[in-house]
């Protein structure tokens, strides 16, 4: 399975209180409006650096997230903005790390690619493909040994699984038994290379089992699907039974990074997905269930757009990382040699 | 453009026209890459290739740097000659075993049996996109015995330099400024473009031709200093010289275009001109690019040395993201005329 | 399967003649005397740096190679003695490389880790585990656009299977149908850690289907079985269908390498490998089928022993490489440009 | 043994009681690496580890170094101090995209949050293995903002700098020679030993302490020459020095111990008192450590020179397999003599 437009999970909310529900689709909405609104501002003003947008994806990150417990780990993409939302990283202070300011979550140091904020157990995104896979199984290691019941999530694309450190990083987290949770967000494309061109075996979960890992297909723009897979791979974790590679199946809407064009793909194709919006689908079922008035939800979005439109005014509002800034960051003090 | 004396390239048509020529007479010529192919390249350089020469030719790799470098040296090894391209220059490291450790290394350990005719093309530099996405490489491969290093300044200099590169025997390490580019980049808008950059070889003739590697060329002939610097440096410090001029004072301004091997009798022929001697790199500092050439001068120049040679380089840092940070790191106009100031009192 | 002391092949020599079979026999004594010297060598005197014996694994090498034409290409590892023999690289100059001679197949430059001999197609031992691997592939990507029928084979251990470079060989391999062929020398010990100790799917063929790529466990102490899937495996990759991966189960009967105790394998364990040296079994089958007398063998073995002890001679004949002799091998001289 | 206060320790004993000390008295300090375990390290430095610590605290990897290297990583992020052993620092190319672009660039990237207290282990050096088994890997590190490199050059040094480096808060290369271990390889045979390693620093305190990252320790005070070396290229610097002595030459020979960072003081201050420097490594010549050091010179103690500072350094190839090319590559005694003999004329 890759094409979604066949086969849908439907939303089953048994067991699934309001409360958690509408804060699954509070979080999508979050994280959609960020990335919309900084499309908007890359397009109307000269911003740093560059950005890439999860538009369309918001359901892996808030579904997984949404399995976890607050001093559990996460580590994330160059496409990671979502991730952090979900992992309650401040609005304002990601916000503000986009326009390089001091009140960023990274100082204005890191910028989109490396957004981070270690009190939210987020380590970080990264701009390297790849590059997380064993970081967060290093966090799982070290949960291992310091006794706790805290799980890692490692966040990357179908892109990423052709990376050496991938299958590294597996067999060492099968053969030790890590409390580690793998999530290929499966958006069909690595930049211009489709999944089919890219990866021998377009089922991507099935790489699981070279490494006695249990592999899962899961829809990926059905946010209770996904939590509810999550939800099942951490608990078994922290039952000391080993990791879970969750594939889950998405798109992106907008391009690779910023305005990329992606010629590559078939109109038709984006336009088949953008039907699926993780987010109209929840907002539809929630309705559906009688779980949500429409109202509810226009309410929801306001509150959302609201706390973009102060996440933007604080940044503005914010002072400019300076030219010296970056000294006292190189190298950690050590107090005690 | 139908005037071919004054023809004017971007540097990124200009090294694309190298590959071009070269893959048209020689057939051993393939490419490899992530993005190289149907997408063109992630900063366009390879647009076109596929269809004009064919997936046997152009080889759209999957992200697997590691993997597809070392295709490209055993490809190398057995008849072709191979361009892999690199994203950034930054992902280099996930294939650092295969350039390190197997293509530098195979022509000695095999007795002269090998060589590994790879041209690695990596584009780098700081623009903004923080500390992944922002290093000069240079250094590292110049210190990797076995392995070449071109660094071209400009769309004259990468063609020729290119060329020669596609027919040396050895690997090559060619690494492509991205803000000497002119050209967009992946995420569609074009690179911020530095107002320092110059006319600088801005005309390409259309024929093909070569400029031999270890060869430095003197981009501004002066007396009373001698500048060493490398890529959008060399721009920079062209600005300074221009600046000095107006005080009478001359500046000249060496480009080395290839810092292995290093043409170590152009730099110090002309420090027995000038005395004095200021290097510039985009690298980071410690044991970098400007200690090279520092130490090339200590050793080869030292008795006409008037004042010491002072190194302009990135802060030993990671690129931090924040403009202003990135700019305070890497060396700009101002560091180089302070630099230049100092070796002159 | 991993442990063959339980599981054997028999000996199919249907279609094979005499001539062929005495050959596989005498390469195999051939590597195994080589190696043989080798270790009383380095008992006995001061020899240049360290070598890894192969003994026991014969069979491997030798029935691979016999499935290969003499332009094929294949690469080796830090214990790389026997497919340099297996593939034609005169013993006299194998021998003088190991003693570091002018005369040696790298000139006194490489040693017992880079033996290499191009005019062979033998592109070399690499003292780097894993990174042989991407570089057979390539010599096959090179065989394909050059449009020859040429093969590339690369040789393996168990342990290289967990370095990343094997996955994503493995993914473009199978991708682009290259007509590589990779086999794993599985001798159940990566230095001190056994196989079950450092990959989470102890059936290492079975990694192969993460990529689509047919993968197959062969009884690696029966050179005949392993000629068999090797011929089959060539003549698949020839006809345009792309790798196969070839896991041959066998063991070291000596150490790590040089006089390295393996304290950690169980004695008896060793003993009943012993008992399944793959020459002993090759001689006792063709004997059992009469397609060879006792005295046939021992004559060959007299010829092998005769052979060795001349290459020894020439090595000792042979002038050392001498101080500068690497200045003119760090780089190629180009003539054109 | 009994008498602690001349209790000697080999440089392999030396390392693993701090590691020992370390684990007993800080929970955090875990191993990973390959054959560290039950095997006891290829060059038996973590033998019988794993029985005194178990397997929470020591990790039997498989050959995944750049696998094992990021989980080293995410465990330092996460509260340990990991020590990663690699095999051979020849290896370290497999990981180097976790050590450059993750390790040495997190704590900068995320603002300071981050902390990576990373040992990364590693023997290094030409022992006659051929090219892949035999690099000194030092410059390249040097060339990484963020890392910290230590290359010790005797027992004593050894336990306190690696006590201080597992309790730095940064990631610290910590390079081990081969011939400096005086311990057995992984052949079973012991490594060749070198005739110039003398006694220096054979006595080792029993209980624990540091010595301070950054500074260099002067291994022989004199006043005529300033010889800048590290690990076994201290020991014959300090066999050409006595030889000197006889003449009337007095050769101050300069430990750094650590590269980066780089105790300039003592190098500039004892350059002030010689006016004549040589620096003498075993990395490779070109943009390597001793590029760096003369460098520094030449900024900091240009007006206090009256020759140049000279290089002695291997030459710029992989290292040749036959033992009369190795050691014609890598430098010895007579090349340290003939080059200090040459800044006194
Ligand atoms: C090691 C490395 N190689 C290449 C790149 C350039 N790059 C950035 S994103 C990307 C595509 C990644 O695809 P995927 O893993 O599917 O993630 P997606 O972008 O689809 O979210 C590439 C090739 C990189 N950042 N790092
Ligand atoms: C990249 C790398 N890591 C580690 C080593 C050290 N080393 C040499 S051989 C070996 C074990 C290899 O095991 P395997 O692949 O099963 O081959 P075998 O020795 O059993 O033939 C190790 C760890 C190396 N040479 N290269
Ligand atoms: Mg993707
Ligand atoms: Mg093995």
């Amino acid at each position: 399975m890759n094409d979604l437009t066949h086969q849908l999970a439907p939303f089953d909310f048994t067991g699934l209180d309001q409360e958690f529900l509408l804060g699954m689709h509070r979080r999508m909405l979050q994280a959609r409006e960020f990335e919309e609104q900084l499309y908007y501002l890359f397009l109307s003003r000269t911003m740093p650096g560059t950005m890439h947008q999860a538009t369309g994806q918001e359901a892996v990150a808030v579904g997984v997230v949404s399995a976890l417990l607050a001093d559990d780990y996460v580590t994330s993409t160059h496409r990671g903005h979502a991730h952090c939302v979900a992992k309650g990283v401040a609005l304002d202070a990601m916000m503000a790390e986009m326009f390089a300011k001091r009140t960023g979550s990274c100082k204005g140091m890191g910028g989109s690619m490396h957004l981070c904020d270690f009190s939210r157990g987020m380590l970080g995104a990264f701009g390297i493909v790849g590059a997380g896979i064993p970081i967060a199984a290093g966090a799982a290691l070290s949960a291992r040994v310091r006794g706790t019941q805290q799980v890692a999530v490692s966040f990357f694309g179908d892109g990423a699984t052709n990376e050496g450190i991938f299958h590294e990083t597996l067999n060492m987290a099968s053969l030790w038994k890590l409390p580690a949770l793998f999530v290929i967000e499966n958006n069909q494309y690595a930049l211009s290379m489709s999944v089919q061109e890219s990866s021998a075996l377009p089922n991507l979960a099935a790489r699981a089992a070279a490494y006695a890992i249990p592999g899962e297909q899961v829809d990926g723009n059905n946010v209770v699907a996904v939590y509810r897979a999550a939800r099942a791979a951490a608990d078994r974790a922290r039952r000391g039974e080993g990791p879970t590679v969750l594939e889950c199946i998405t798109y992106r809407f907008r391009g690779h990074a910023r305005f990329e064009a992606s010629g590559y793909r078939d109109p038709a194709e984006v336009e088949a997905w953008k039907r699926l919006d993780p987010i109209l689908r929840l907002a539809e079922a929630l309705q559906a269930e009688g779980l949500a008035t429409s109202a509810e939800l226009e309410q929801i979005e306001a509150e959302v757009r609201a706390e973009l439109e102060a996440a933007i005014a604080f940044a503005e509002a914010s002072p400019d990382a300076e030219a010296g800034d970056y000294l006292q960051y190189i190298t950690a003090e050590t107090a005690h040699v | 453009m139908s005037d071919l004396a004054t023809r004017e390239l971007s540097m990124m048509e200009a090294i694309r026209e190298a590959i071009v020529q070269e893959m048209r007479c020689d057939p051993r010529v393939i490419l490899l890459g992530e993005d190289v192919g149907k997408f063109g390249g992630a900063f366009h350089v390879t647009h076109d290739l596929l269809e004009e020469f064919g997936p046997r030719r152009v080889w759209d790799t999957p992200i697997s740097e590691a993997g597809f470098m070392g295709i490209g040296v055993g490809a190398a090894l057995t008849g072709m000659r191979p361009i892999v391209e690199l994203q950034y220059a930054d992902f280099i490291f996930c294939a650092m075993d295969q350039v390190v450790n197997e293509a530098a290394k195979l022509r000695l350990m095999s007795g002269g049996q090998a060589s590994v005719p790879l041209v690695i093309r990596a584009p780098q530099g700081a623009t903004g996109r923080g500390a992944q996405h922002s290093q000069s490489v240079e250094a590292w491969f110049m210190h990797t015995p076995g392995m070449k290093v071109v660094l071209p300044s400009n769309p004259y200099d990468a063609k020729g330099l290119l060329t020669s590169a596609l027919r040396d025997d050895n690997p090559v390490l060619f690494l492509e400024h991205k803000l000497l580019y002119g050209s967009a980049s992946p995420g569609g808008g074009t690179a911020k473009s530095d107002p320092a950059i110059g006319r600088l070889g801005r005309v390409v003739p259309e024929e093909s031709y070569t400029i031999p590697l270890g060869k430095a060329d003197i981009k501004r002939a002066g007396k009373h200093v001698t500048v060493v610097a490398t890529a959008v440096m060399v721009h920079r410090a062209l600005v300074v010289a221009d600046q000095l001029a107006n005080e009478g004072i001359e500046v000249e301004v060496i480009d080395p275009r290839t810092l292995a091997p290093l043409d170590t009798d152009t730099i110090l022929s002309s420090l027995r001109r000038t005395h004095r001697a200021v290097v510039v790199s985009e690298d980071t500092r410690r044991a970098g690019v400007g200690a090279e050439l520092v130490a090339v001068m200590m050793e080869g120049g030292f008795d006409d040395l008037d004042a010491p040679v002072l190194r302009v380089c990135a802060a030993d840092t990671p690129i931090p993201f924040a403009p202003a940070a990135q700019d305070h790191v890497i060396p700009n106009e101002s560091d180089i005329l302070a630099a230049i100031r100092r070796v002159l009192e």
